[in-house]
Formats: structure tokens, C-alpha cells, sequence
């Protein structure tokens, strides 16, 4: 009884540090949107102001500050549209919600395991499978005539992992002009991971690993 | 000269990018409005040589004037002007058919050459648009 | 066996819910970035632009552009604060892990029932909470006595609510020139919930509740 009240207590203590990395990426927000635009709006009022006094006197260096303003502002509005960009990217629950409408309307039966877990992987990760995920099941619907198909998340100490496993046909997933594998395959490798898709006794089986890049680094 | 018309929600957008593109000797800004509505009603009666058009503004998204203007077989040019890069805005722009989809924080200088390449007839879509999508 | 699939199914896809309710936040930000910051760093642009060219001939006028730009980007930099302020917002999961360290070393054990699943609720929500609950498990500490505190997070169709159960004395918990109560009660008033600190057969029990705002809208 110690030793369950123990592993609960590990466990909760692990979702909250979990709920905590997700903060993480706020903070990161947070600190871009502090350090480089409010820098900058603090930059372009004095440039403003100080180009407004130059105006009569020096209009040479009154020009050089609009210059300098509408750099800036150009600059900050890229990242602004980054950090937009990032914010929109779509998450592994935003994919299965999506995908598993479709899967229900051509009957075939979805399961997955670890989900829960996966929805606190780092964004970067997530939006990379998932989109690989995306694609696997579109495939599986169009491709396998499986009647079910099986995700599951894993997460070892290096290596997120994702594997959709079908119970179709399992053959023939070689086509020369189609974009959905080599896609796959660029996204993950992109991202230093490997993508593997084979035909087993069940169906086929697309498996994707991603480093897990915060196990190196501080 | 070429007749342009404006619509943007933000005014003091709208009145820094009208007097910048008045300021060309061949361009003339002949209206503004701060929403889509007003905009159709002024673009149907007037019909600019080209109609340069925010998409969020209120009453009707320049999307929809856009819609609009192309339905009707008007011979207004349109540009979609934009401070982002949304594929399933794009998307509508192109079935409209316009003629430009452009960036706000463009240069002026290359905003105003677009502008003349336009009206000669080209089509012209901001690079940082096209390869996001 | 068909029940039991039948309800990890659905446990499963309330996650994928509450994930996606998370993703709203995102979204929130996104929009809020998009919509303020883009616009006005294009305006800016834009107006930088067409004071350079009045510079010359109508300074009059440019002057007037830099005063608009100054005044924008001072509006904008009390927005990006106001933002960062946000997103800095303490979780649920941030007062849990600190205090959860304060009690060890007060040797108080810590015990949470629904704190995973609060963990995905709003950011507003869980900014009160998270004050509140800072303030009560401060007290404990500092008043109790208590060798035991169960925090237990419940959510109803209309309710949040959050119950701090201490196992100490259990009163005495009126004084006139504190503040802790009082501002807990405040900031739970001012989110249209209640709050209410009663001494039972157990110790003292602090109660938050908020309405699930969410329940109504859309
Ligand atoms: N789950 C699967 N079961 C059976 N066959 C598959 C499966 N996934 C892929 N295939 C086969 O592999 C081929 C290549 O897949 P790929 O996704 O690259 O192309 P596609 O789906 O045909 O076209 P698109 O470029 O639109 O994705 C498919 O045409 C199909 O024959
Ligand atoms: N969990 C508790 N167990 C026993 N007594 C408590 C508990 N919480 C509060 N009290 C009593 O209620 C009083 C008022 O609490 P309150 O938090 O308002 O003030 P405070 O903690 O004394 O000072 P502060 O303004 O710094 O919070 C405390 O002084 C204490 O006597
Ligand atoms: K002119
Ligand atoms: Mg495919
Ligand atoms: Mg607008
Ligand atoms: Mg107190």
C-alpha cells in the first residue's frame, strides 16, 4: 500500500512537471514577445519622437530614423507572424479529433494507447507527427482495407515514438509518383528522426521516431 | 491616371496609404471606406481601375467584395491587401480570380510598381504568400 | 468488455477535447497577436513610409505621421505587457509543484484527487484557482498544525471547483487586519464564483467554486 500511494505520488508529480513543460512554451512566448517586440515599440516611440525633432533642422538624419522605423516594424512583423504560426500549428488531438470522424465514417474502428500522455509533447514534436499521422490515416482509408487501426504513443528516455498499425492488406506501398511517404518521410527527417513503413502478419505498420532533443540539452 | 479604391478597416492605415499612393503623379485614390459594405456600393457605381482591399473588416471581408466584384463582371482590378498569409484565404482569392495578393508592410515603392504592373494586365502574388501555402 | 472499450473511448476522446480546449487558448493568443500587433506594425510601416516622403515637401504633415507612430507603438508596448502578463499567469500545476516542495519541508503530506484533468482547465480559471490556492496551502503551513492537506479538483456541467481539506485545528481562522482571506474571497467575486472557509471534524476546509463560463457561451 506504501508502495502504490508511492507511484501515484511519482506519477502526479510527473503530470505536474509535464503541465509545467507546457507552461515552458508560454514562458518562451512570453520572452519573445518581451524581449524582441517590446523592445522594439519602445525603440520605434524614441526613433518617432526623435525623428519629430530632427525634422526641421536635419531632415537627412530624419529620414535615416523612418528608415530605421520601418525596418524594424517589418522585422517584428515577421516574427509576429512566426510565433502566429507556431501558435496555429496543429496538435496530435487536433488530427485524431479530425481523423477520427472520418475513420468512423468508413467503419473502421480506431484505437489508440499513450494518447493522453502525448498531448504534453513538445509542440515542435507533435506538429511533426502530426502530420505524419494525418497521412498515415488518410492512407489507411484510402489504401489498406483495414477494418481497424491502432495508434500508439511511446516515449523512452531519447525517443518519442508514434506507430499506426493497420490490420489491412499490407502490401504495395511503393508508387513512384505519390507524395504522401516520401512527405512523411521528409518531415520526420527534418526533424533528425526516422520514418519506417512495413508490411507485417497484421498490416502495415508506419512507425515514426523523433529525438527527444530537451533529454540533451540544459 | 489610374483610379484606385481603398478599403480598409483601420483608418489610420487606410489615410497613410492613400495619401502615399495619392502622392504618385499616374495614381489617384478616388474613395475610401472602413468597411465592405460601403465598399461594393462605392465600387459598383465608380468602378475604379483597381480596388485594393483588406479582407477583416467589418459589414463584408474584402474576400467577399472580391466575390462580389468578379460575379458582377465588373472590370475593377482587384488587389488583396494583407499583413498575413491564411491558405484558406488565399484560396478564396484565387477562385476569385484576383489580380494581386499583397503584403501591407511591402515596400511602398514596390507596392505602387505592382500596382502600375497590375493594371497593365499582370497577376501578382506576394512570394511570402505563395510559399507558405 | 464492450462497456469497458465503449468508455475508454470516450475517456479518450474527452481528452482529445480538452486538448483541443487548450489549443483554444493558443488560438486566443494567436488571434490576439494577429489582429493587434500585425496591424500595428503595418500601419507603422506604412506610415514610416509616407513620412519620408512628406519630409521634403509638407513636413507639417510627416510630423503628424510621427506622432501617430509614437502613439501606436506606446499603445502597443502596454498591449505586448498586458500579453506577456498573460501568458505568464500561474497554472494550477506551478503553485502545486512550489507548495508541494514548502510542505515536504514542513513535513505536511500533500494528497490531490482531479488534478490531472484541472490541469486542462482555462487559463482564467486556473489563474484563480491557483491564487487562491496558493494562499490557502500558505496557511496551512503557517497556521494549521495540520500533519495531512487534501486538495481535490471536481468539475460539474456548471462548476470548477476546488476543495482545500487540512487535517489541523480548525479555527480561529476571523482576523481583522489579514488580508488573505479577504483577497481570496475577492478574486474568486470578481470571477462571478464563491468561496467559503469552514472548521470541521476534519480541520479547516477552503472551498473554491467558478462557473464554467464555457457551459453558456457558443
Ligand atoms: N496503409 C496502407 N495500406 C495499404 N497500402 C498502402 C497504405 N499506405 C500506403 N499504401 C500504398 O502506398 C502507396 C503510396 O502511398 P502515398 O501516401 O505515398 O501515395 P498516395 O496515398 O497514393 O497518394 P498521395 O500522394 O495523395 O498521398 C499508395 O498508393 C498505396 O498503394
Ligand atoms: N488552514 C488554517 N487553519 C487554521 N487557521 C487558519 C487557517 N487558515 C487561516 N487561518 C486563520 O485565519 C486567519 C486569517 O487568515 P488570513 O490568510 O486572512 O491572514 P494571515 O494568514 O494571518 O495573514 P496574511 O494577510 O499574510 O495572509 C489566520 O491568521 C489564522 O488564524
Ligand atoms: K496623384
Ligand atoms: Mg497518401
Ligand atoms: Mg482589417
Ligand atoms: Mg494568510
Amino acid at each position: 500500500s506504501k508502495s502504490i500511494t508511492r507511484s501515484i505520488r511519482l506519477a502526479q508529480s510527473n503530470s505536474r512537471l509535464e503541465a509545467v513543460v507546457r507552461r515552458g512554451e508560454r514562458e518562451r512566448i512570453a520572452r519573445d514577445l518581451h524581449d524582441n517586440l517590446g523592445q522594439s515599440f519602445s525603440m520605434i516611440t524614441v526613433k518617432a519622437q526623435l525623428a519629430q525633432k530632427l525634422l526641421a533642422k536635419q531632415p537627412d538624419k530624419a529620414a535615416g530614423e523612418l528608415q530605421d522605423i520601418a525596418a524594424t516594424s517589418r522585422q517584428n512583423l515577421q516574427l509576429v507572424r512566426s510565433i502566429v504560426n507556431d501558435l496555429r500549428q496543429e496538435s496530435l488531438a487536433d488530427v485524431l479529433l479530425a481523423q477520427e470522424k472520418n475513420l468512423r465514417e468508413t467503419r473502421i474502428a480506431l484505437y489508440t494507447e499513450g494518447e493522453q500522455a502525448a498531448d504534453a509533447w513538445p509542440t515542435k514534436c507533435q506538429v511533426t507527427l502530426a502530420a505524419v499521422l494525418q497521412e498515415a490515416i488518410t492512407n489507411v482509408i484510402r489504401h489498406s482495407h483495414a477494418r481497424q487501426v491502432t495508434v500508439t504513443f511511446t516515449v523512452t528516455p531519447d525517443q518519442y515514438r508514434m506507430a499506426v498499425q493497420d490490420n489491412g492488406i499490407g502490401k504495395d506501398y511503393h508508387r513512384t509518383n505519390s507524395h504522401g511517404v516520401s512527405g512523411m518521410i521528409e518531415r520526420v527527417e527534418q526533424e533528425q528522426g526516422s520514418l519506417t513503413i512495413v508490411a507485417n502478419h497484421i498490416g502495415t505498420l508506419v512507425t515514426a521516431t523523433l529525438p527527444r532533443k530537451e533529454a540533451h540539452s540544459a | 491616371m489610374i483610379s484606385l479604391y481603398l478599403a480598409e478597416d483601420q483608418s489610420l492605415l487606410a489615410s497613410a496609404l492613400a495619401q502615399l499612393l495619392d502622392l504618385e503623379d499616374d495614381l489617384h485614390v478616388l474613395g475610401t471606406a472602413a468597411d465592405g459594405q460601403q465598399a461594393w456600393l462605392d465600387i459598383s457605381r465608380e468602378i475604379p481601375d483597381i480596388a485594393i482591399l483588406d479582407i477583416e473588416m467589418p459589414k463584408a471581408t474584402g474576400l467577399d467584395v472580391a466575390d462580389w466584384i468578379h460575379q458582377a463582371g465588373i472590370k475593377t482590378k482587384v488587389i488583396i491587401l494583407t499583413t498575413f498569409a491564411q491558405q484558406a484565404y488565399f484560396e478564396r482569392a484565387v477562385k476569385a480570380q484576383v489580380n494581386g495578393y499583397l503584403l501591407k508592410d511591402l515596400p511602398s515603392d514596390d507596392l505602387v510598381a505592382d500596382i502600375r504592373k497590375i493594371y497593365a494586365g499582370a497577376t501578382i502574388y506576394s512570394p511570402e504568400l505563395v510559399q507558405n501555402m
